[in-house]
């Protein structure tokens, strides 16, 4: 990789989740040059890890199976993976931007035939699982992964584990001599599509999250409900592996909070109300679903899918912000709170709680460049000098529908760089 | 060594022949080993608690603590002001970081403090006695002194709400500080693993007005230091350690229960450690007895 | 309607919030509150709570003033601050109740007789007396803050401990003779009586 | 074109060598695919083996070539030569990964990639390299429908990325809802303060800007033609008609209130009664100073109550919440603490909807001392002197009163959407009947359209719920059903402004890109960049009308005589009109009556007394095909006598497909497409419902043809029904055995 292959007409976009995919294609189907860079082994970010949308309660992976075959038909843009903004200079029209590529032990000629997995003893806990599962230490992100190539955990590298990984390849794929890189190359616009984070549940110290196995978060509760997760798609809970029928789920986890996140987080709402229909597909009328709220947050015609989620018997609704959990002598957690309406304290316990965690920045604790503005959580307001904004969630906290619609925004303002640019360029 | 010089604020209970005073014994001995030196504010007076607010406005109540602040200003400058329990802490600093926060609040003050001839220009930091054993002796420093360690005890750290809430130990979580089961680890005794009452409220003051209620909170938090095999609790408050252990027996009393758990300071835990004997740990001053504490204190090395 | 009440009622009128935000202490926090229930989650002695801390916010806002002022409630209040801690918009709600609990008691319409109100008092007595609290003063008063007959069956029921602190020498029979006070009582009770008055001119207290 | 000359590339790699015979595929390729040139290759995808293919196309002349390797899903990269007619042969996911361990089932599998060989030469012969639609043009101008802040953002946008912009505003000026407004709800950090609107700058931007053209009292009175080719007649109140041509529509026509006169119970239509666009109207009269009611008082109590006839579960009002409300109430409570502190403002709501930074803004009213009250209204009384709204507080489970000077009622969006196509095709058809009623409502209809499509498929864009032109996708929210032309702002969901002028900007960038693929005559999303297009034999044509009404893109209109007219621009490329022609006349390059037909006809159907059953699968490439290759790549095994051809939609199999498969032997038929019904995730809309409705039809024909119609079944699968999908197939297999061997087979 050179600087010499992009130029001040060329659009970078950080991050290849959602948003970071739809930025870059949108902006190659108008004919920009793009380059997508990527920190993980692969793209799809966080959507990929959910198992269905709201309200439709279809699969993201839908989504990601027509995004990857528009990019793969779509020679404009160039996608690095393993590879992070060390740092930015330059300005609007015309940036040098600093990468860092770590390595990923496998090339291009990986086949994922697997034969490396097999051979590696060593396992590690499944990034792609938020630790819910392990996996070997050679492994393919996941079965949407992009590019569809393995990854050898860098803590193999340099044992005998390592070794029976290059050996068991028979297509030279493995290459345990590669090295960070640093490249730089050179853009005209910068689209920022870093995404979010879940916050961290163990913060939210009355709940336990920390010191109860049956307190999770709800971008684990997508993992056990996916047929690709660690239990096969059975809502199964961690202490015990006992069927998880009576599920509560605690709104606001993080969100809303000046202790946390000052911010609404927009999806969870949505997102418990979907998870309810997990539950209510695993074990039918056996099902109970508890959702402990302040304010019902589903705006627009999403509405239809809270008054669809009210009517059924499995689900109820009580407005309050749980005050702390505790755990009984059978591993349940024992909710203690106050429903507000009308004042009724209740102590209820339930097999599994699901925290509706918050989002927040994925750039929270990382250095981004000087010119960019935030806002007082983080979210990326847009620049100085307006040749870099933000796309998605990286922006604010948005359902997958309208981060779409941001980074399709982000990549016309983009355009919109490069344009004037090169005009400014024609008429020198 | 150089000792480390603070105001020591002692507060109502510790004073001679009061509630705590077996704290202020205590104490002494671990400041020694610990090359602490306590400087009490001559003629301190009360912080007013967190029920004097019945009778007493805000800014009575604000003045009273400031007079204390303005005294240790005053007299030993330049010194935290340390007191070891945790209403009085808690008091202090509340009308500290009040006076800073709340427009004209110090002018109004200084013009009541005018009365009794002091003025507070804001120095002081108020600081709780644990605060300043963990964040300035630090848990390595306390565990030197270690002579006799409690081998075998198993204690239940009962931290209580106001060490713990609204400011803390830095670091602490509100709902599970860890610093009182380092604290018993360090004296080399096992701390109750999961005690899940240890920030549970004793009802604090309310202990004279609510009984009924206050001593369900106590029972809760005695029944489950059992239920966790701990043989005594340690707490790091003065109001917590009267009313879990003096209304036991009112308990057994009316519930016919059998509770008989000690409970005693984090500084006797320290004391006996450090090699003191069961005076030097105020371990006299107890209606219920901890005796395999006073054995190991007995005890020669 | 006594004097301070009624004084206050009229000035207010239907606008009882306000009436808290001037006089309450920290009450310009509590139109904040957004009805989360937290607090009333996290009190331990919330089942003994008529009215929890955020029903009381939301009664305030809703010029529910007598059912305010003469409740129960805050008088439960331990001083925990689980409540505070726990708040997602930071309200200082142990500092609200403090504040609601003394503003009833001026204004002599919390409840009669409500114990943590008479205890309250007599604390606050003790240590203006001397500038120090004399637990054993303190307790006395306690126990016969119902009158004499009560006083004498309280004292009996809590001899026991008593005397087993006694024993301990945690409370000492010669306090009642003086016991610890402060060098300079007078001073602070001069420098008590002028912060009441700043604080009432600052309140509007014209009496 | 040069003349044909194929070429077989067999991949031993992956295990394929270990697995299979590829001396035994390599001699099939050559005399039964009759491919001019095979070769095997232990390692294709790698950097040696690819340039061995690129040798071949560039020295040997070779044109059409099959990859006998992985899944056509798999190593896109290195198998990449855009100047070649490309198959695949999917021997890695589909047979080696899928087919049971063990030399018991070496027979089976190897039959197994001999077919899929046999297919992808099959295929390859019917193959021809898509050179995009010729009906192509350069025209790049966009035209803007609607000059709220939804069109004035378009439009600036569009003309700032350097393309030229037609702006067509009904009213006599810019600026739309946005010059109702005193302020704005904020968009940045602190979230605190009612901002200025900026609507009146932004309208003079676009005025002055030199791309842009605006036409104010104007509407559309004619759209014809296609993206890239849009012949708009744009007709002035005047009566004046200017003609344009444009490459690409937005529509950004807003919403009206919902009537407040519809809401008696809370008081719509009593004097002191305002909806938020009534508020707004005093705001602005009192520029900055105390509000003043419409008789002059000034207004010092006032209570807002939200869900106004929304979120309504009884049919009467709005079903929806429309999202912008409870900051535009706390917006406008802030009006009246911000000018007078002292006034009482209460907000009554059941549910605060303030999401993202707008906790913030929620935050700062709290701070000026706007109350909130949870709780519902039952109703509204006037007063001596103002109003009196009951309502039940729900925190204090009590009925409740409130006197308030004035009360405002935050009312829903109701989207300004044109014709609902529902109603036009009754219409339509009672009119072509002859009912006079019904001419005349269809003269009534026309006047609202807003876009007055001269398509056969009515006036306007599909409404997707509630009247609002929305697309169903999430991930796709773009993806409207009229291609070139899209929905931006409230009249497509109802959203706030911050919303509206995002969404405005994507749209721009959609039309701009629509622009761009016109000119380049390829596809639009989501097989962008699709080079291929619907060809018809008008000559077999029976004028059946088929395709022009199962088109889910209204791509296909008809002419005089009935013949259907394709405007390929339109298309998206899904071969629904090719899956409905009785008659087998439409056809794209690359995929056509003949691509599948001749890989169904290439299997090798053993005979009945083998106990080898074939079952064809016709596998939606985007969710089905995928589903079972990730199967292969989990080594979930299932039956090795299904043969998988991957096809474009499900709306595009043609029922010739499954009787050819059937009078050929096959024992059964799978067909695997999307979700249909209210929550249809077929991305070409109705693709499973149109199949599932074809094959309803043909249970006759398989009677008559003697076989079971249980030998032909639709399933719905779901990209990860990995797992899943092997069960279909196993339990199908399973039935199909237990029926016996078709009757067909030997008939072929």
């Amino acid at each position: 990789m050179t600087s010499s292959i992009a130029t001040n007409q060329t659009i970078l976009v950080v991050g290849g989740g959602i948003s970071g995919i739809t930025a870059a294609l949108e902006a190659a189907e108008c004919g920009k040059q793009v380059i997508l860079v990527e920190r993980d082994a692969t793209l799809g970010g966080r959507t990929a890890l959910l198992y269905r949308y709201f309200p439709k309660m279809c699969h993201p992976t839908c989504g990601l199976e027509i995004n990857l075959r528009r990019l793969k038909g779509n020679r404009n843009v160039r996608v690095m993976t393993m590879a992070e903004v060390l740092g930015v200079s330059g300005q609007r029209g015309d940036y040098a931007v600093k990468l860092k590529i770590s390595p990923r032990y496998v090339n291009a000629k990986c086949t994922a035939c697997g034969d490396c997995a097999a051979a590696v003893e060593a396992q590690i806990d499944n990034p792609y699982e938020y630790g819910l599962a392990k996996t070997k230490a050679a492994y393919l992100p996941h079965a949407m992964a992009y590019p569809m190539q393995y990854v050898l955990d860098p803590s193999i590298i340099g044992t005998a584990d390592a070794d029976k990984a290059r050996a068991a390849c028979k297509y030279d794929a493995i290459d345990l001599d590669m090295r960070d890189e640093t490249v730089e190359i050179k853009a005209g616009a910068i689209v920022w599509a870093t995404g979010w984070k879940p916050y961290d549940a163990a913060k939210i110290q009355p709940y336990g999250y920390d010191r109860f196995a049956n307190v999770i978060t709800s971008v684990e509760f997508e993992r056990l409900a996916n047929p690709h997760g660690p239990t096969g798609g059975k809502l199964l809970r961690p202490s015990d592996g006992k069927e998880a029928r009576n599920i509560a789920f605690i709104q606001c986890a993080g969100s809303r909070d000046e202790n946390h996140l000052r911010h609404c987080s927009r999806i969870c709402c949505m997102a418990s109300l979907k998870q309810t229909h997990y539950v209510r597909e695993a074990y039918g009328e056996a099902a109970k679903s508890t959702i402990y709220y302040i304010d019902i947050r589903v705006i627009d015609r999403l509405e239809d899918f809270y008054l669809k989620v009210q009517q059924d018997p499995t689900v109820s609704f009580v407005k309050s912000k749980v005050a702390k959990i505790a755990e009984d002598k059978d591993g349940n957690p024992v909710l203690h709170g106050v429903d507000t309406e009308g004042y009724h304290r209740y102590a209820t316990a339930h097999d599994l709680v699901v925290l509706a965690v918050g989002m927040e920045p994925e750039t929270n604790g990382i250095k981004l460049p000087d010119d960019i503005l935030l806002d007082s959580s983080g979210f990326i307001e847009g620049s100085q000098d307006d040749g870099m904004c933000g796309a998605g969630s990286a922006t604010s906290p948005l359902d997958v529908n309208r981060s779409v619609q941001s980074a399709t925004a982000a990549a016309l303002r983009a355009i919109q760089v490069v344009h004037k640019t090169s005009t400014v360029e024609g008429a020198r | 060594m150089v000792k480390k010089n603070y105001a020591f604020y002692p507060g109502c209970s510790s004073q001679k022949g009061a509630s705590a005073s077996n704290f202020v014994t205590s104490i002494n001995m671990v400041c020694d080993k610990l090359g602490i030196q306590l400087n009490e504010i001559p003629d301190w007076n009360c912080c007013s608690a967190s029920i004097g607010y019945g009778e007493g406005g805000l800014l009575p109540r604000l003045v009273l603590n400031a007079r204390n602040l303005a005294l240790a200003e005053q007299h030993l400058p330049g010194q935290d002001l340390v007191s070891g329990c945790p209403a009085c802490w808690l008091s202090t600093r509340e009308a500290a970081e009040k006076l800073h926060e709340v427009d004209g609040l110090m002018a109004e003050t200084n013009e009541a403090l005018k009365e009794a001839g002091l003025n507070f220009k804001g120095t002081v930091r108020a600081r709780h006695m644990v605060e300043v054993l963990v964040e300035d002796i630090g848990f390595e420093g306390m565990k030197k002194p270690v002579v006799k360690p409690l081998e075998g005890m198993k204690i239940a750290g009962y931290v209580g709400c106001q060490t713990n809430r609204p400011f803390g130990i830095d670091g602490e979580s509100f709902e599970n500080p860890q610093y009182l089961d380092k604290m018993i680890e360090i004296v080399g005794a096992e701390p109750a693993s999961g005690y899940e009452q240890k920030v549970t409220c004793c009802g604090g003051a309310l202990a004279f007005s609510e009984p009924e209620k206050s001593q369900k909170q106590i029972r809760d938090i005695v029944e489950s230091a059992y239920d966790h095999g701990a043989e005594m609790i340690v707490t790091p408050c003065q109001l917590c350690q009267a009313n879990v252990e003096v209304y036991q027996s009112e308990i057994n009393k009316k519930k016919g229960t059998k509770l008989a758990m000690p409970v005693v300071y984090y500084s006797q835990l320290m004391t006996v450690a450090y090699g003191g004997n069961p005076k030097d740990a105020g371990l006299d001053g107890h209606v219920i007895q901890p005796e395999r504490l006073r054995q190991i204190a007995e005890r020669k090395k | 309607m006594n004097d301070l009440n009624q004084q206050a009622a009229a000035h207010y009128g239907k606008n009882f919030l306000k009436e808290v935000e001037d006089r309450v202490e920290d009450g310009e926090w509590v139109k904040m509150c957004m009805q989360c229930g937290v607090c009333a989650g996290s009190c331990p002695l919330g089942p003994h709570w008529e009215h929890s801390p955020q029903k009381i916010f939301r009664m305030i806002m809703a010029g529910k003033r007598d059912e305010v002022l003469s409740s129960d409630s805050m008088w439960m209040c331990t001083s925990c601050y689980n409540c505070i801690v726990r708040c997602p918009r930071k309200l200082p709600i142990t500092h609200i109740m403090h504040g609601l609990a003394h503003y009833a008691h001026k204004l002599n319409i919390a409840p009669k007789g409500q114990p943590t109100r008479e205890v309250a008092r007599l604390f606050w007595n003790s240590l203006v007396q001397t500038g120090r609290v004399n637990e054993l003063k303190f307790s006395l008063a306690v126990y016969f803050k119902d009158g004499f007959v009560r006083g004498i069956k309280n004292a009996l029921a809590m001899q026991g401990i008593g005397l087993k602190l006694m024993k301990a020498k945690r409370l000492n029979p010669m306090e009642i003779l003086g016991g610890h006070k402060c060098k300079d009582a007078g001073g602070i009770k001069k420098m008590l009586a002028k912060a009441k008055e700043i604080e009432d001119r600052r309140q509007g207290f014209s009496s | 074109m040069a003349e044909m000359k194929t070429a077989a590339y067999i991949c031993s790699g992956c295990g394929l060598g270990d697995k299979l015979d590829i001396a035994q595929l390599g001699k099939i390729a050559q005399k039964e695919g009759k491919m001019a040139l095979v070769r095997e290759h232990d390692f294709l995808c790698n950097t040696e083996g690819v340039q061995m293919i690129r040798d071949d196309i560039e020295k040997e002349g070779v044109t059409h070539i099959c990859i006998a390797a992985c899944s056509r899903r798999a190593k896109t990269e290195a198998f990449h030569f855009p100047a070649v007619a490309m198959t695949r042969a999917n021997l890695r996911e589909g047979v080696i990964w899928v087919v049971a361990e063990g030399s018991e089932h070496d027979e089976v599998r190897q039959e197994m990639a001999d077919d899929y060989v046999r297919m992808g030469c099959a295929e390859l012969k019917k193959v021809k390299l898509p050179e995009g639609n010729p009906n192509r043009t350069q025209l790049k101008s966009i035209m803007v429908v609607g000059g709220g802040m939804s069109g004035l953002t378009a439009a600036f946008e569009a003309a700032e990325s350097g393309y030229q912009v037609i702006l067509v505003e009904k009213q006599a000026q810019l600026g739309g809802w946005a010059n109702k407004l005193w302020k704005r709800v904020p968009y940045k950090a602190p979230y605190a303060e009612p901002q200025d609107t900026g609507v009146a700058k932004l309208a003079a931007k676009v005025s002055s800007h030199p791309l842009i053209k605006v036409h104010l009292n104007s509407t559309i009175a004619e759209t014809s033609g296609a993206p890239g080719r849009f012949a708009v007649k744009i007709a002035q109140e005047s009566g004046a008609v200017t003609e344009a041509a444009v490459g690409a529509i937005v529509q950004a026509t807003g919403f009206t209130n919902y009537d407040i006169a519809k809401l008696p119970e809370l008081g719509g239509g009593q004097a002191n009664v305002v909806d938020q666009a009534g508020l707004e109207a005093l705001a602005q009269a009192a520029n900055g100073g105390a509000l003043k009611r419409a008789d002059g008082k000034e207004i010092k109590s006032v209570v807002f109550l939200q869900c106004a006839g929304q979120r309504d579960d009884t049919a009467k009002h709005l079903p929806y919440c429309s999202g912008h409300c409870c900051a535009t109430s706390i917006k406008q409570a802030m009006y009246f603490k911000d000018a007078n502190p002292e006034v009482n403002a209460v907000v009554v709501y059941q549910d605060l909807r303030v999401p993202g930074m707008g906790e913030d803004f929620y935050r700062s009213a709290q701070h000026k001392g706007v109350i909130f009250a949870k709780g519902k209204a039952s109703g509204v009384e006037p007063t001596g002197n103002g109003c009196k709204v009951n309502y039940r507080d729900m925190i204090l489970d009590a009925d409740a009163t409130l006197e308030a000077d004035l009360v405002v009622l935050a009312t829903g969006q109701v989207p300004s959407a044109g014709v609902n196509l529902d109603i036009w095709d009754t219409v339509v058809r009672e009119a072509d009947g002859g009912s006079e009623a019904a001419k005349q409502q269809k003269s009534e209809l026309q006047k609202i359209s807003v876009l007055n499509l001269n398509y056969r498929q009515g006036p306007d864009m599909p409404q997707f719920k509630y009247g609002f032109a929305d697309s169903h996708f999430i991930c796709f929210p773009y993806e409207t059903r009229r291609t070139g032309i899209y929905a931006a702002g409230p009249v497509r969901r109802p959203m706030d402004m911050l919303q509206a002028t995002e969404d405005a900007t994507g749209a721009a960038l959609k039309a701009i890109q629509a622009v761009e693929n016109a000119s380049l005559g390829r596809a639009a999303h989501p097989r962008s960049g699709d080079l291929s297009y619907p060809i018809v034999r008008l000559e077999g044509c029976t004028q059946c009308k088929r395709c022009t009404v199962e088109c889910p893109f209204g791509a296909i209109d008809e002419d005089e005589r009935r013949f259907p007219v394709f405007n390929e621009q339109r298309c998206r490329r899904c071969g629904t009109c090719m899956g409905a022609c009785p008659v087998r006349v439409i056809s794209f390059e690359n995929y056509s009556v003949d691509t599948v037909g001749n890989q169904i006809k290439a299997v090798e159907i053993p005979d009945e007394f083998s106990e080898k059953p074939r079952v064809l699968i016709l596998a939606c490439e985007n969710d089905a095909y995928p589903a079972l290759d990730m199967a292969g790549l989990s080594r979930i095994v299932y039956s090795a006598f299904v043969r998988i051809i991957p096809v474009r939609c499900l709306g595009s199999v043609n029922t010739i497909w499954i009787t050819d498969a059937l009078n050929s032997g096959y024992d059964g038929v799978m067909m695997m497409g999307c979700k249909k019904g209210d929550d249809y995730q077929c991305h070409f809309v109705k693709g499973s419902e149109l199949a599932n409705y074809r094959m309803s039809k043909i249970g006759d024909t398989l009677t008559q043809m003697g076989l079971e119609p249980e030998r032909v079944s639709s399933f719905e699968v779901a990209i990860t029904d990995n797992a899943r999908v092997a069960g279909f197939i196993n339990e199908f297999v399973a039935q199909l055995v237990k029926m016996g061997p078709s009757p067909m087979k030997g008939f072929g």
